[in-house]
């Protein structure tokens, strides 16, 4: 008999993150009887549009999604409903609104809370300093893209209450190393009396890392979303403090997981929460291994 | 060449292969190739997918072939797509005009910012590849400044119809775009200002002699360029029924570029053919359909399409060069004087 | 034995045969002269002699053994230069980089950039050009563009040197003394040189043999005293033109003044004051740089206009582009066919009918048919060899001049200018280009010719004017008060300004 | 022989201004901007980082120019820096070797790449444009496919020096940059050799007829910009102590060719200079870091970029066609004939 197919929408593989991703479904898939087409997308949401297209084409049995955008992603949904392949969405779901304006339907959503992992890293940075302790703060961010602004708005929430933390300054790291290691170089030299970096991907995580060192800045402390690198930085406590990591790994599994049940009949929660976990020097050790 | 030379060799003897032979070809085999590999690709709808998923890059190397015939270059489409798909969610969600009029106002938009890149092209003698990326600068962060990083869903559903309308079960953007090829070949061959632009690609200061009005033409192909661009920003917008900033900001400036190039467009001006682009961008729009159809690992992506595109034009190349000659050529050629 | 010698050599192009198994020798100190009409497939035999081209078949031999010229560079290390006819220097390199490239000097791995430099300065100034030699060749004029290439190769260590028409641009007494050089040159070291010209005359008193070329073939050898003048027109004219006939000189009745030029200056044109009528063709002649091309050019609107008054036909005209002055009805040949004249990969027809598409224009469209037919019958009528489909470029350089002056005729216009317009034209076409000024005149036309040779003015014109230093103050003479010591006396007089 | 032209004689009183001090004044004007706007822009230090950040994009442009003088184009200098950064982490953590073995091995690797470009250019007569594009893709895919996408962490700390070492105070890829851009300049200027490259760009035929060796000439200014690639991932590659995939791949390859024509090289060939390319390289990284320093939104930063690049060009442009005279030329050169 043939194996069912399943269609994996990654956006790219330039972020290691998705890597991760790519490899889990594809060694879970193996492991619940799917043959497993992955796509990448290049961040093109119309490109992801015509993957989803060729998949359909294919006729795979069901498609895992990560959306690049979740404004256009909706459109993506929206066509597998059409030819009737269930859809699940993880990772970076499509904008509800327009789930609902064109009333598609996302069999199950495995997501993990952006805002939540910004939060934790902020309380981590409030405690590091005290309630009312004084920071200069520095985003090395990715400002186009929704979900990294999330991450942004988590991590400041959690310092409003502190008036002596200040913002000051936002370049854009492109999810990438050595565009972070550049611009946050250029961000301490514009603006000196940053004593907290925050960057809200991993690559960029690791190109403020060599940004800090280079320029010899002891003095500034990095807050980051953290891989498995990031986390033994951590772990050795210079110049990362604390960070949040995801696990695609888990998230991947968990949907193919559900997927297989899925297709064998089962009813599914409509949405799975897959929160980040915080890492700080004190669960350092023992999380490394969680990390990709 | 373009027009007279189409017409009958007076020597009489012999066919006359047209310079795109080659690289249908080329199509052809990867076609039949396709077909071979997997029976989902050689499909009528798959065809149609693929003709919809490359219409974007259609129009814009459409436009493109124009600005290469002179011999200029326009970094600017890719970013004119991403303005224009936001400006038209816009104009129908914010300012609350009905589609087809934010549709006509945005294909304004569209050749206005590629006449305004041909304007300043003309009066400064600034080259055109600064130009043009100061217009992709300007024309990126448009969009990024009105919606931050965020998307504007579109809630007009007849602005569908652009993206997604299908007549006997033929996509609407891929009509739209044979109906403009069809126009800008017919164009190209049969006008004055054709053939004016061609004169301006081959010699600018010749062409100028012969009276031609130079300037008009460097300001026409980068209005037609931009408005193709503004054809790609609805096409993309109408389809993901969204405004959103970073549309037709990944490959598909390079990919105009590039599939004019293919189609033996020369990035020198005053060679090429609207039919030899359009090929040369089909060709590479099907290369990566059939690498997702047949599931090619995205780390070999690249490198696949890269040396089929080499393998393809080097042929090409060295055919019309005859340093190669093809056996169904010479056949056909004694078939033709056989019967003459 | 010592020559260069070829044996046999054809030559097609896409099918069609340019040579037909040519047999030609070159002896080391003698100037072998190669004539024939424009098509006749000099150039090609030139560049296949020189290591540019293949040939299809036939041997080429130096001192008696076998040759195989893979490229211009394998030519040059056996001592075989040329000077192609299509000029070929590096636009954007300077003097001295193009009057050495490909034979720089080095020390140690540099170049000796001041050596080189000083070189070319002593060197440019024995063949009387003031030229400063850290300039970029662009900025040149024509004339000089070819003289330095000239320079360039006579200065070469080659034993055999090939000259494509080498003196088109100059006037007649730069071609003398260049050709005078020439010769010097290649008794002093014993070179052995191949001249190619229309310019007959000039040539055969240089000359030690001659051959000429007819359609791809020999057809006349001759060497010594055996060279005949009339034997070699013969040949080139063929039957093709039947015999070449001196022109028919008549009594024109002329008409009324219709362009009247003021004290015209442009940023390089100082003051002209020209007038010309109807029915006249009017030559311009001085030496070169004089300003007679700037003239013509600042008329035509390609160059501004800095003070003075233009009429045409009483009315005033104020010349803003090209496309404004077709559009006052002037048309114009340009000097440098390669810079500014034909577009290189459009079709000969295409090229002709550049400027008047629109009268083509049926519904919007052109009516290819009909303008293909009507270029092909121009073109035929001035004699144009090749294939006229084919891209201009692939033609021989006479008959790329036949194409620009097709489009000449095309357009109609009353007012003509022409710069230099039988340039490498061959004997045969070149009457046949008379004909049609004289034709165009006989029409009511004014015509504007600019030669430097003076033997055309002569021939073709009514009324003569001289231009010096970038003016043109005197009255123009009718032809009969003029003879060519008298126009060469007037334009080297002092300046009148 | 007499002097027998009477052309106007060609000045050779008053200085003769370098085509790059227009856009030399343009930096220089961004420069004084910057030091007005940010107390922290125009220090010492600062300095050190804009340099030390634009260095990878210096080098990419140098090779960029030798092939743009020619009249080519490298689009694969981007991917070479991805593929030699992740080659020097294999060699040094795989294959274990030192780091200066594998530095020495990966920059023959680099002009390996860049060299095979030129040898397919120049036998196949394929436009450069086509074959680099080929060349792109399989220098993005290698790396991928070697790691799978992942990043190698080198733990030869020797490997540092490339990237991190400071030699009073200046950082090594700054000074491995000048002295590269120094040795470019004499051998462009004073080589046979760099005479050649122009000749070739100048016109291809010419060159030839007059005893160039065009082959050499294309594979060799190939095989530099594929060099000057590999030097591009070794930076990268020592600063983060990482051989990973997508080094190289995000504004280089087109900030390379930017910067070359912003400092007046033509994408045709033949014009332009080593100093002006690396002065048009260095207004685009002062720009970039300007940018930073000033903390500009990155909404508006594609924007900023385009337009002062624009006016800048503008300037020059007009500059050099004299329809605009600035007063200090002016000034110098009544200065300098008064003192002649
Ligand atoms: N590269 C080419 N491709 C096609 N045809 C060519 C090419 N070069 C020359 N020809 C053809 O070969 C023929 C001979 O040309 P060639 O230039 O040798 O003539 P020529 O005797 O030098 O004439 P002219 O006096 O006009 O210079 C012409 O018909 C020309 O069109
Ligand atoms: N607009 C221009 N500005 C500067 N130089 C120019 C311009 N147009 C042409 N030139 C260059 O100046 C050269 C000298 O001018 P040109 O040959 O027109 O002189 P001329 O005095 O008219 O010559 P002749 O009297 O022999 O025709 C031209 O060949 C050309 O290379
Ligand atoms: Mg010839
Ligand atoms: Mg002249």
């Amino acid at each position: 008999q043939d194996k069912k197919v399943l269609g994996v929408a990654l956006p790219n593989l330039t972020n290691p993150y998705y890597v991760a991703m790519k490899k889990s479904f594809e060694e879970n898939g193996a492991k619940q009887g799917f043959e497993v087409r992955v796509l990448i997308a290049d961040n093109d949401d119309a490109k992801q549009l015509s993957q989803v297209q060729t998949m359909i084409q294919q006729g795979v049995n069901a498609v895992a999604l990560n959306c690049v955008s979740s404004g256009p992603c909706v459109a993506s949904v929206s066509e597998l409903n059409q030819a009737k392949v269930p859809v699940f969405t993880i990772n970076l779901l499509p904008d509800p609104a327009g789930l609902k304006a064109e009333n598609l339907k996302v069999e199950q959503a495995v997501q993990t809370d952006q805002k939540a992992g910004g939060v934790y890293i902020g309380k981590q940075l409030l405690k590091d300093i005290g309630a009312d302790g004084k920071a200069v703060v520095g985003i090395v961010g990715e400002p186009t893209s929704v979900a990294a602004n999330a991450r942004d708005d988590g991590f400041k929430e959690a310092l409003a209450s502190n008036p002596n933390v200040k913002f000051v300054a936002l370049v854009n790291g492109k999810v990438e190393e050595t565009t972070s290691l550049k611009v946050t170089t250029e961000m301490l030299q514009g603006h000196p009396d940053i004593t907290v970096v925050y960057s809200d991907t991993e690559p960029s995580a690791l190109g403020a890392i060599a940004a800090i060192q280079q320029l010899g800045r002891d003095d500034v402390k990095l807050y980051a979303f953290v891989d498995k690198l990031g986390v033994k930085h951590i772990e050795d406590n210079s110049i990362l403090k604390a960070g949040a990591i995801q696990e695609p790994a888990k998230l991947a599994q968990i949907q193919v997981e559900n997927i297989k049940k899925f297709l064998n009949g089962e009813k599914l929660e409509p949405i799975i929460d897959s929160p980040p976990l915080l890492v700080n020097k004190d669960n350092a050790a023992e999380t490394v291994d969680k990390a990709y | 060449m373009t027009d007279m030379t189409q017409l009958q060799p007076h020597e009489g003897k012999g066919i006359r292969i047209p310079a795109e032979a080659g690289i249908a070809f080329v199509l052809l085999v990867v076609m039949i190739a396709g077909a071979i590999a997997s029976p989902n690709f050689l499909t009528l709808s798959n065809m149609f997918v693929l003709l919809l998923n490359g219409a974007v890059i259609g129009f814009l190397c459409l436009g493109q072939s124009f600005v290469l015939f002179t011999g200029g270059i326009d970094l600017s489409c890719g970013s004119v797509v991403a303005m224009t798909c936001v400006l038209a969610a816009v104009f129908m969600e914010y300012v609350g005009l009905p589609w087809p009029v934010a549709a006509v106002l945005v294909l304004g938009f569209g050749a206005l910012a590629g006449a305004l890149n041909g304007v300043i092209i003309d009066k400064t003698g600034v080259p055109p590849f600064i130009v043009t990326f100061a217009m992709m600068g300007v024309a990126a962060s448009v969009p990024q400044i009105i919606t931050g990083a965020e998307s504007i869903r579109v809630m007009d559903f007849g602005y569908r119809f652009i993206g997604q309308f299908k007549l006997f079960g033929i996509p609407f953007p891929v009509i739209a775009l044979a109906v403009a090829v069809v126009a800008a070949a017919t164009f190209i061959k049969r006008t004055v200002t054709g053939t004016h632009i061609f004169a301006v690609g081959g010699n600018v200061e010749a062409a100028r002699l012969a009276g031609v009005n130079t300037s008009r033409i460097t300001i026409l192909v980068y209005a037609i360029s931009g408005f193709c661009g503004a054809c790609g920003g609805l096409i993309y917008g109408s389809r993901l029924m969204t405004g959103y900033p970073t549309a037709g900001r990944g490959d598909e400036l390079f990919f105009s570029i590039a599939g004019a190039v293919v189609g033996g467009v020369s990035l020198f001006g005053g060679i090429g053919s609207i039919w030899g682009a359009m090929i040369g961008a089909t060709l590479i729009a099907t290369i990566s359909n059939l690498m997702n159809v047949l599931n090619v690992s995205a780390y070999w992506q690249p490198l696949v399409i890269g040396v089929i595109i080499l393998v393809g034009v080097t042929f090409d190349t060295m055919r019309s060069s005859s340093r190669l000659s093809l056996p169904w050529v010479a056949l056909l050629k004694r078939k033709f004087s056989a019967s003459a | 034995m010592s020559s260069y010698k070829a044996e046999g050599i054809t030559k097609s192009f896409s099918g069609v045969g340019v040579l037909h198994g040519i047999d030609f020798e070159v002896r080391p100190g003698t100037i072998h002269g190669l004539f024939g009409h424009n098509g006749a497939g000099k150039s090609t035999l030139l560049k296949i002699l020189a290591g540019a081209q293949p040939q299809d078949d036939g041997v080429l031999t130096v001192d008696g053994g076998v040759v195989q010229l893979a490229s211009p560079r394998e030519a040059l290390a056996q001592g075989i230069g040329c000077v192609y006819q299509e000029l070929r220097l590096i636009p954007n390199l300077t003097v001295a980089e193009n009057l050495f490239l490909g034979r720089e000097v080095t020390l140690g791995g540099f170049k000796c950039t001041a050596e080189m430099k000083n070189y070319s300065k002593t060197l440019l100034a024995s063949y009387g050009l003031n030229i400063d030699v850290t300039r970029t060749v662009k900025g040149l004029s024509h004339p000089e563009k070819q003289l330095i290439e000239v320079i360039a190769n006579l200065e070469g260590k080659a034993r055999f040197l090939f000259l494509d028409e080498p003196t088109t641009a100059l006037d007649g007494n730069q071609s003398t003394e260049l050709l005078a050089h020439v010769r010097r040159i290649a008794l002093e070291r014993n070179i052995g040189v191949v001249l190619v010209s229309h310019k007959l005359d000039e040539v055969l008193t240089v000359c030690d043999e001659a051959t000429v070329l007819s359609g791809g073939r020999v057809v006349y050898y001759a060497a010594g005293t055996d060279v005949s003048k009339q034997a070699i027109v013969d040949a080139i004219v063929g039957d093709a033109h039947g015999k070449h006939i001196a022109a028919q000189r008549e009594a024109r009745a002329v008409g009324d003044v219709f362009l009247r030029v003021q004290g015209l200056a442009g940023k390089r044109l100082k003051g002209a004051d020209i007038e010309a009528r109807r029915g006249e063709v009017l030559g311009l002649y001085g030496l070169v740089g004089s300003g007679r091309t700037r003239f013509l050019r600042t008329l035509y609107g390609m160059e501004p206009v800095v003070a003075g008054t233009i009429e045409i036909a009483g009315k005033p005209y104020q010349p803003t582009n090209p496309k404004h002055a077709i559009g006052s009805g002037i048309a114009f040949l340009t000097e440098e066919r390669k810079i500014d004249g034909f577009i290189p990969l459009m079709s000969s027809f295409q090229n002709v009918v550049l400027s008047t598409l629109i009268k083509y224009r049926r519904n919007g469209f052109v009516d290819i048919a009909g303008a293909r037919a009507a270029a092909q019958r121009t073109l035929t009528s001035i004699g144009t060899r090749g294939r006229l489909d084919a891209p201009t470029k692939s033609l021989s350089g006479g008959n790329q001049q036949k194409v620009l002056l097709g489009r000449i005729i095309e357009q109609n216009a009353n007012l003509v200018l022409l710069d230099e317009p039988t340039k490498g034209v061959d004997i045969g076409a070149k009457s046949d280009i008379y004909g049609i000024i004289r034709r165009l005149v006989d029409e009511g036309r004014c015509i504007v010719v600019v030669s430097s040779e003076e033997e055309e003015l002569v021939e073709i014109c009514d009324r003569i004017a001289i231009f010096q230093h970038g003016y043109c103050t005197t009255e123009p003479k009718p032809v009969g008060e003029w003879s060519l010591a008298k126009l060469r006396e007037a334009a080297w007089a002092p300046a009148a300004a």
